[in-house]
C-alpha cells in the first residue's frame, strides 16, 4: 500500500476545464472520498490516477514514483467501476484471475489468492458462473474480489454502489469498510452520494466546478461546512439556509432574529441544519411558521415548514416532540444559537 | 515514431491502407474522368472539360428518367421488404415448431447470384412459357409483368422475393434482444397488440429499422442484374436505372467520362439524403 | 499521415497507369515476315458452337505450324468486349488475336486498336479475298483499310415451319404484308403466328431492321448518314406493331433471342425472324426441337434484304505474335479450311463453300446454303460509323418504346433517326 | 396477429421462397427439348444438365469463390475490425472516415471497375483470384467496418478500461478483453461479406474470368448469345445454393443472435 499524491492537477476537455488545478493526498492505508454533484470533476480526477485518462497538467506520484505518463497498467492500482465491468465472456474466477494472469504469475498462487479473496467476500459457491449469472450484488463482489487478488498499491472505487437496492449498498458499505480493515487498504473512493461519503471516509474531499470545495475528516466538513455549497451537500435533509443581515452580533431576516457569534456587520446566510430546529415554547420561539408536511421515520420525522414570506424550511423533530407539531397550524420553532452557520452573502465563504 | 501516432489512428491504419489500396486509387481515378471526355475508342482525344458532362446530364431525358425509376425502385423496394420483413420477423419470432428450419430456409433467396435470380423469373414470369401466368391463368387471370405498366414493379418484385430475407435476419436479430420490461408494462397497461407494436415495439425497434433499411437502400441504388438479365432497360425506358445505364454508357458506349459522371451525380443525391436523414436521426436520438 | 499515405498511393498508382496505357502505339504492323511463323497466340472467342469447330480444327493446325500454339479462351458474349478493350489498354495483351462483332469493328479500328491486315491479305497464297461475301469484307474494311477476315455470319432470315405453311396453303413471305397475313392465319390458340424479341435494345432493332428493308427503307446511305426518318419506316414500325399485336404471343414485350426459339422450338409459334445458322440446329434429330426436327426450313426475310450481323477474325496492334495469329487466321479463313469448318457446322462466309456440292451433301442440303448465300448477297449491318453500339440501343429504345405504346410510331421513328444521327456525330 | 393468421402468413412466405427453387430442381431434371416449355410436369428427366455442370468446371469455380470469400472477409474482418474500433472508439478519421464508408458502398461497380482493371494490369494481378479478391474489398470492407463500429460501440468503455488497469496495454485489452465481446457480431459480418462476395457477379466477370472463374461468372455464362441454358444453369444455381443454405441452418441462429449483439446502432 502507498499514499497517492496530486499536485496542480488539471484537465482540460477543450475548452471546458474539468479539473483545475487541484491538490490532493491520499493518505496510505485510508479512505478518501472524492464526492460532489455529476459534473464537479471526481470522476475525471479518478480517471487521471488511474492513467485512464490524459492529464493536462500537473504530476501524480504513487509511493514516490511519478506515474502521471506512465500506461494504467504501470500504475499498479486496482479499479472498480460503477457497472463493475466484469469480462462477461469469463467465469468470476477467469474474471478475478485475469490481471494476475497479465502479470504471469504462477498458477498456484492464482488460485490461492483468488480463493482467499473469495472466501474473504463469501462468493466461493460462484466461482465458476459468469456474469450474466449473478445478481447485481453478487457482481459487486466479483467485482471488488479481483481487485483484492491483485494487492495493488491502491484501490480506486468509482460510484461502485450506486447501482445496488439501498439494503444491499447498506451492507456493501459495512463490508468494505471492514476490509478495508483486514487489509489496511489506501482507496480512492468516487461518490455522489454524501451518505455514502460521510459513513466511509476518512477523509473526505468535496469537490465542485474542477476544483476541491472542502477537505477534512467526514464530522469536520459536517460541523463546519467551509461554504454554503459544502453545507448544503453534506447532510440529508439539506441544510436550511435563510438570507438576512448581520451586524452588531446580530443576524436579521424577516421576522427572525438570532444572535450569532460574528462583530463585522453586513449581508449575510445563515445556515441551519433541520435538526438544529426544534419546536419550542412560545417565548424561546426564534420564528414561527406553518407545518405543511411530516414524514415519520420512526425515531424522528422531517416537518416541512412555510414562513410567511413564503421561504420554506425543513426541520428534523426526534419522535416524542413531534406531538406538538400539527399539520397545518402555524408553530413556533427554535433555531439553537449553538450550531448556526454564517455565510458571506454570496455563499461562497464561512464567516466564523 | 509509432508511439507518436495517437492509439486511433493505429488500429485505423489496417483499413486505411487496404481501403486506400483497392478504393482511393479508382475512386479518385473516376472523380477525374468524369471532368474529362475520356472514351476508351478515343483516348487521344481525351481533354479536360470540367462539369460539361455533368450539366449534359441535365437534358439527358433517359438519365433522368432512370435516376426517376431507380428512386421508384428503391422507395418501393425497401419499404415493401420493411414491412413484409417486419411482419415476417415477428411471426418467426413466436413461432415454435420447426423454428431452426423454416428461418435457415426463408434466408435462402440471398444466396442466389442476383443474375441468376433474374434469369430465373424472367422465364417464372414468362407469358408463355411461364409457370406463374398459366397458374393466374387458371383464375382467369392475365398480368404483362413485363410490360410499360408493370415491368418496374416486376422488378421491385424480384427484389423484394431476394432481398425480403435479409430485413428478415436483422429485424428478428433486434425484436430478439428487445428488452421485456417495456413489453410487460404495456401489458399491465392493458394495450392491444395493435397500440403495443405501434408504440413500443417499433421505437424500440427505430434503430435496426434505420441500419437495416440504410443497409438494403445503399445496395438497392445499385440494381443491375435484374434489369440487365430480363428487359435491358425497357419497354421504353420503364426499367432504365441508373446503374444499368453506368454500365451501358461505360462498358458498352465506352465512354467512362461520362459514366462516371453519370455514377457521381447519384452518388451526390444518395449521400446527401443519407446525411440529411442522419442528422435528423441522430437529432432525434439525443 | 493517413491522408497523405492515401495519396501517394493513389498518386503511384496513377503514374504506373500512365505508363502501362501508353504502350502499343508503336508497333505499326502492315507486312508478314517471311519464315515459318512461331509463338504463342492467344486468342479470345465467344463461347458458341462456332468456337468449338474452329477448335475442332487446331489439331489439324498443330500439324502445319508445330511452332504455333493457339490457346483459345472462350467466354460468354458479355464479357468479351470488356476483356479485348482491357487488352487493348494494356502494354502487355492479353490476346494476340481476337474475334470482333461487327458493331465493335469501326470503333476499334479508328481508335487505333488494330493491326491493317491490307498487306498481309494480297501476299497471302490463293487467299481469294473476293471469295468473303462483300457486305461481310464491307464490315472488316474502315475508311479503306481492311482490319478484320470474316469468322463467321449471323444474318437473319425467316425460320418458318414448313408443315404448318404446307396445310394453311401458304409460301414464304416476300413482303411484309404477307408476313402480316401468314402470322395472322397461322396464329392459333395454342400457337402463335410468330414469335418476336421486341426486347428493348439490340434485340428489336435487329428484328425491325429487317423490316424496314423490306419496307423499302434504310439505316444509312452510301455517305453513312442516317436516314431512318422516313416514310419506309413509319411503315415498317407500324407493320411491325400490328403483327406483334396480332400473331406474337401474348405479353412477350421483353423478349430476345432465347424466348422466341424456345417458342419455335416448343410448337408455340409458328416462325420467327432468326439467325439463319439456327435452322440446322433446330432441324438436328436430338436437337432443342425433339420431335419437330426436319420441319423447318428457312427463308429469305420478306423482301429480300435482311439485317447482317458477323464476326471477324482481327489482330490487335499490341498484340505480341501478329505472324503466327495472321498464319493461323490465314490457315483457318483459307478455301480449304472454311470448306472445312461449314462441314462440321460453321457459318459460311465464303461464296465457295455455300456453293460446293461437297458441302451441301454433308452439311445441311442446298436449299440451306443457297439461301444463306442469297441471304448474304445484300445484307446489311445496323450501323457504320462510329458509337455503333450506342447507335443501335438509341433506335432500339425508340422502337421498344414505340411497341409498348409509349411513344406513336411518328415520334418513335423521328427521335430514333435524330438520336442515331447525333450518336454517329459524337 | 393471432396464431392461425401467423401460421398461414409463415405458410405463404415460405411457399413464396420455395417455389421458385422447386421449379429450379424441376428444370434442372429436363433435357433441352424439355425445356421449351419450362414449366410443364410432364417430362423425362436427365441428369445431363448435372453431369455438365459436375464436370464443367462450376464445382471448380465454387471452390474458387470459396476462396475469394474466405480471403475477402479474413482482410476485411481484420481491416475492419481494427477500423471500426478506432472509428467507434477513438472517433479516429472523424465525420470523413464514416462519410468515406457510406461513400464506397454507394459506389457503381461500373465506374470502379475500370481503373481497378488497370491496377490491377499494372500489378500483374490480372485474371487472379487477387483480383477479385481486391475488388471485393471495395464493397465488403465497407459494410463490415459499417457492422463492426455499431457492435464496438455496444462494448462498455469499462471493460477494456479494467483491462488496462488489470495489466494490459491498448492491443491487449482490445484482444483479450473487446473482441470477444463482439465475437458474435463478427461472425454475422463475416457471414454477410460472404454472401456479397458470393453474389459479385460484375467484378469477377471484368477482372478475372477465364482462369479464375467464380462461381456467379459460371452461372451466368450459361446465359449465352443463342439463349439461356436453363437447364446447366438451374444446376449450377443448386450447385450454389444448396451448401449455403445448409450452412445457413447451423448458423442462422449464431447470426441473428450475433446481430442482436447489439450491433445495430446508428
Amino acid at each position: 500500500m502507498a499514499e497517492i499524491r496530486v499536485e496542480a492537477l488539471r484537465k482540460r476537455f477543450g475548452e471546458v476545464t474539468a479539473v483545475d488545478d487541484i491538490d490532493l493526498v491520499i493518505a496510505d492505508g485510508g479512505i478518501t472520498v472524492l464526492v460532489g454533484p455529476s459534473g464537479c470533476g471526481k470522476t475525471t480526477t479518478l480517471r487521471m490516477i488511474a492513467g485512464l485518462e490524459d492529464v493536462t497538467g500537473g504530476r501524480i506520484l504513487i509511493g514516490e514514483r511519478d506515474v502521471t505518463s506512465a500506461e494504467p497498467k504501470d500504475r499498479d492500482l486496482a479499479m472498480v467501476f460503477q457497472n463493475y465491468a466484469l469480462y462477461p465472456h469469463m467465469t468470476a474466477f477467469q474474471n478475478m484471475a485475469f490481471a494476475l494472469k497479465a502479470r504471469d504469475t504462477p498458477h498456484d498462487e492464482i488460485r490461492d489468492r483468488v480463493m482467499h479473496a473469495a472466501e474473504l467476500l463469501g462468493i466461493t459457491d460462484l466461482l465458476e458462473r459468469r456474469p450474466k449469472a449473478l445478481s447485481g450484488g453478487q457482481q459487486q463482489r466479483v467485482a471488488i474480489g479481483r481487485a483484492i487478488v491483485r494487492q495493488p498499491a491502491a484501490f480506486l472505487f468509482d460510484e461502485p454502489l450506486s447501482n445496488l437496492d439501498a439494503k444491499l449498498r447498506v451492507e456493501m458499505r459495512t463490508e468494505i469498510l471492514k476490509l478495508q480493515k483486514e487489509l489496511n487498504a489506501t482507496i480512492l473512493y468516487v461518490t455522489h452520494d454524501q451518505e455514502e461519503a460521510m459513513t466511509l471516509a476518512d477523509e473526505m474531499v468535496v469537490m465542485r466546478a474542477g476544483a476541491i470545495a472542502q477537505q477534512g475528516p467526514p464530522r469536520v466538513v459536517y460541523a463546519e461546512p467551509a461554504s454554503e455549497f459544502v453545507g448544503g451537500f453534506v447532510g440529508s435533509p439539506p441544510m436550511n439556509v435563510i438570507a438576512g443581515e448581520a451586524s452588531g452580533g446580530v443576524f436579521r431576516a424577516e421576522g427572525l432574529e438570532v444572535p450569532v457569534p460574528l462583530t463585522a456587520a453586513g449581508p449575510a446566510r445563515l445556515g441551519v441544519r433541520p435538526e438544529h430546529l426544534r419546536p419550542s415554547g412560545p417565548g424561546e420561539a426564534t420564528l414561527t411558521a406553518d407545518v405543511e408536511v411530516i414524514e415519520f421515520l420512526g425515531s424522528s420525522g422531517i416537518v416541512s415548514l412555510r414562513r410567511g414570506n413564503g421561504d420554506s424550511l425543513k426541520a428534523l423533530v426526534p419522535a416524542d416532540a413531534l406531538e406538538s407539531v400539527l399539520p397545518g397550524a402555524a408553530c413556533p420553532f427554535r433555531i439553537d444559537p449553538g450550531h448556526l452557520h454564517l455565510f458571506s452573502a454570496d455563499g461562497s465563504a464561512r464567516l466564523h | 515514431m509509432l508511439r507518436r501516432i495517437p492509439i486511433g489512428y493505429r488500429f485505423l491504419t489496417p483499413l486505411a491502407v487496404v481501403f486506400a489500396a483497392v478504393f482511393a486509387y479508382p475512386f479518385v481515378y473516376s472523380l477525374w474522368l468524369s471532368l474529362t471526355n475520356y472514351t476508351i475508342t478515343r483516348r487521344n482525344e481525351t481533354r479536360f472539360v470540367g462539369i460539361d458532362q455533368y450539366t449534359g446530364l441535365l437534358d439527358n431525358d433517359t438519365y433522368r428518367q432512370a435516376l426517376v425509376n431507380t428512386f421508384v425502385f428503391v422507395l418501393l423496394a425497401v419499404s415493401l421488404e420493411l414491412l413484409l420483413g417486419l411482419a415476417l420477423a415477428l411471426c418467426l419470432q413466436r413461432q415454435r415448431w420447426a423454428r431452426n428450419v423454416t428461418r435457415a430456409f426463408l434466408l435462402a433467396p440471398m444466396f442466389v447470384t442476383p443474375i441468376a435470380v433474374g434469369l430465373m423469373f424472367r422465364f417464372l414470369l414468362n407469358q408463355q412459357i411461364g409457370v406463374i401466368p398459366e397458374i393466374l391463368g387458371t383464375f382467369g387471370l392475365e398480368i404483362d409483368f413485363f410490360g410499360p405498366d408493370l415491368a418496374l414493379f416486376s422488378m421491385v418484385a424480384i427484389d423484394v422475393w431476394q432481398w425480403t430475407p435479409f430485413m428478415v435476419l436483422l429485424l428478428l436479430a433486434g425484436l430478439e434482444s428487445l428488452p421485456k420490461q417495456p413489453f410487460e408494462a404495456a401489458r399491465v397497461d392493458g394495450a392491444s397488440r395493435w397500440l403495443t407494436f405501434r408504440s413500443v415495439t417499433l421505437p424500440l425497434l427505430k434503430p435496426v429499422i434505420v441500419v437495416a433499411v440504410l443497409l438494403r437502400a445503399l445496395d438497392a441504388f445499385k440494381v443491375f442484374e435484374y434489369v440487365f438479365a430480363i428487359t435491358r432497360g425497357g419497354p421504353g425506358t420503364a426499367t432504365e436505372t441508373i446503374q444499368y445505364q453506368v454500365y451501358r454508357t461505360g462498358i458498352g458506349f465506352f465512354r467512362l467520362g461520362e459514366a462516371a459522371a453519370m455514377a457521381f451525380v447519384l452518388v451526390a443525391v444518395v449521400l446527401t439524403i443519407v446525411v440529411v436523414l442522419f442528422r435528423r436521426l441522430m437529432r432525434e436520438a439525443t | 499521415m493517413r491522408r497523405l499515405l492515401a495519396l501517394s498511393v493513389a498518386l503511384l498508382a496513377l503514374a504506373l497507369a500512365v505508363a502501362g496505357c501508353g504502350g502499343g502505339d508503336d508497333d505499326s504492323g502492315g507486312t508478314a515476315t517471311g519464315g515459318t511463323p512461331s509463338g504463342t497466340v492467344r486468342v479470345i472467342m465467344e463461347e458458341v458452337p462456332d468456337t468449338d469447330i474452329v477448335k475442332s480444327l487446331l489439331p489439324e493446325f498443330q500439324k502445319e505450324f508445330p511452332d504455333v500454339d493457339v490457346q483459345v479462351e472462350a467466354l460468354p458474349y458479355d464479357q468479351m468486349r470488356d476483356r479485348i478493350v482491357s487488352s487493348f489498354l494494356a502494354s502487355d495483351p492479353t490476346y494476340d488475336m481476337i474475334v470482333v462483332d461487327n458493331p465493335w469493328m469501326y470503333d476499334f479500328a479508328k481508335g487505333d486498336f488494330l493491326l491493317p491486315l491490307d498487306d498481309r491479305i494480297t501476299a497471302a497464297q490463293d487467299f481469294d479475298h473476293e471469295d468473303f461475301a462483300q457486305p461481310l469484307r464491307d464490315i472488316a474494311e474502315v475508311d479503306g483499310a481492311t482490319y478484320g477476315v470474316p469468322f463467321y455470319n449471323y444474318a437473319l432470315g425467316l425460320i418458318y415451319r414448313k408443315d404448318l405453311y404446307a396445310q394453311a396453303g401458304l409460301t414464304p413471305p416476300t413482303t411484309l404484308a404477307e408476313l402480316k397475313a401468314a402470322a395472322a392465319k397461322l396464329n392459333t390458340g395454342g400457337r402463335a403466328g410468330i414469335a418476336m424479341q421486341p426486347q428493348k435494345g439490340y434485340k428489336i432493332f435487329e428484328e425491325w431492321g429487317n423490316y424496314l428493308f423490306g419496307a423499302g427503307g434504310a439505316i444509312q446511305d452510301a455517305d453513312n448518314a442516317v436516314v431512318l426518318d422516313s416514310p419506309e419506316a413509319r411503315t415498317a414500325l407500324q407493320e411491325y406493331i400490328d403483327i406483334y399485336k396480332a400473331s406474337a404471343p401474348k405479353n412477350s414485350l421483353n423478349w430476345a433471342f432465347d424466348e422466341s426459339l424456345r417458342a419455335v422450338a416448343g410448337d408455340k409459334a409458328a416462325q420467327m425472324i432468326s439467325y439463319n445458322w439456327m435452322l440446322p440446329t433446330l432441324n438436328k434429330a436430338d436437337g432443342p426441337a425433339g420431335k419437330l426436327a426436319g420441319k423447318f426450313a428457312l427463308a429469305e426475310v420478306p423482301g429480300g434484304k435482311s439485317i447482317l450481323g458477323s464476326w471477324s477474325w482481327a489482330i490487335p496492334k499490341n498484340s505480341a505474335s501478329p505472324d503466327a495469329a495472321w498464319a493461323f487466321i490465314a490457315w483457318v479463313t483459307s478455301k480449304q479450311h472454311e470448306k472445312e469448318r461449314v462441314i462440321a457446322g460453321g457459318a459460311p462466309v465464303r461464296a465457295s463453300a455455300m456453293s460446293d456440292p461437297e458441302v451441301w451433301e454433308q452439311g445441311f442440303g442446298e436449299d440451306y446454303y443457297t439461301t444463306v448465300a442469297s441471304i448474304l448477297e445484300d445484307a446489311a449491318p445496323l450501323a457504320d460509323g462510329p458509337n455503333a453500339e450506342e447507335m443501335i440501343n438509341v433506335v432500339g429504345e425508340d422502337l421498344n418504346a414505340a411497341v409498348a405504346g409509349q411513344e406513336s410510331v411518328d415520334d418513335a421513328i423521328s427521335s430514333a433517326a435524330s438520336g442515331a444521327q447525333e450518336t454517329l456525330d459524337k | 396477429m393471432s396464431r392461425p393468421l401467423r401460421a398461414l402468413f409463415l405458410v405463404i412466405a415460405v411457399v413464396a421462397v420455395a417455389f421458385p427453387f422447386a421449379w429450379v430442381v424441376l428444370i434442372s431434371f429436363k433435357s433441352r427439348v424439355d425445356l421449351n416449355d419450362p414449366s410443364s410436369l410432364s417430362f423425362t428427366p436427365t441428369s445431363a444438365n448435372w453431369s455438365e455442370v459436375l464436370h464443367g468446371g462450376v464445382l471448380e469455380a465454387a471452390l474458387r469463390s470459396v476462396e475469394v470469400g474466405l480471403a475477402t472477409v479474413s482482410v476485411s474482418l481484420v481491416a475492419g475490425t481494427l477500423g471500426a474500433y478506432a472509428i467507434s472508439r477513438f472517433k479516429a478519421g472523424g465525420g470523413p472516415a464514416r462519410f468515406g464508408i457510406l461513400l464506397a458502398q454507394l459506389m457503381p461497380p461500373a465506374v470502379l471497375v475500370v481503373p481497378l482493371f488497370i491496377l490491377f494490369f499494372n500489378w500483374n494481378l490480372r485474371d487472379t483470384i487477387w483480383a477479385v479478391i481486391a475488388a471485393h474489398l471495395t464493397f465488403v470492407l465497407p459494410v463490415v467496418t459499417w457492422f463492426m463500429i455499431g457492435f464496438f460501440d455496444a462494448v462498455p468503455r469499462e471493460l477494456e478500461e479494467q483491462a488496462m488497469i488489470d495489466g494490459y496495454g491498448r492491443f491487449g485489452a482490445f484482444r483479450r478483453v473487446v473482441l470477444p465481446q463482439v465475437l458474435p457480431g463478427l461472425g454475422a459480418a463475416a457471414i454477410f461479406g460472404f454472401v456479397l462476395s458470393w453474389n459479385d457477379l460484375f467484378y469477377a466477370l471484368i477482372l478475372a474470368g477465364g482462369n479464375a472463374e467464380t462461381l456467379p461468372v459460371a452461372i451466368s455464362s450459361y446465359n449465352t448469345f443463342r439463349g439461356v441454358e436453363l437447364g446447366a444453369m438451374s444446376a449450377a444455381i443448386l450447385v450454389s445454393v444448396v451448401p449455403v443454405l445448409i450452412a445457413s441452418f447451423f448458423v442462422q441462429k449464431r447470426l441473428v443472435r450475433g446481430i442482436s449483439g447489439g450491433g445495430l446502432k446508428y
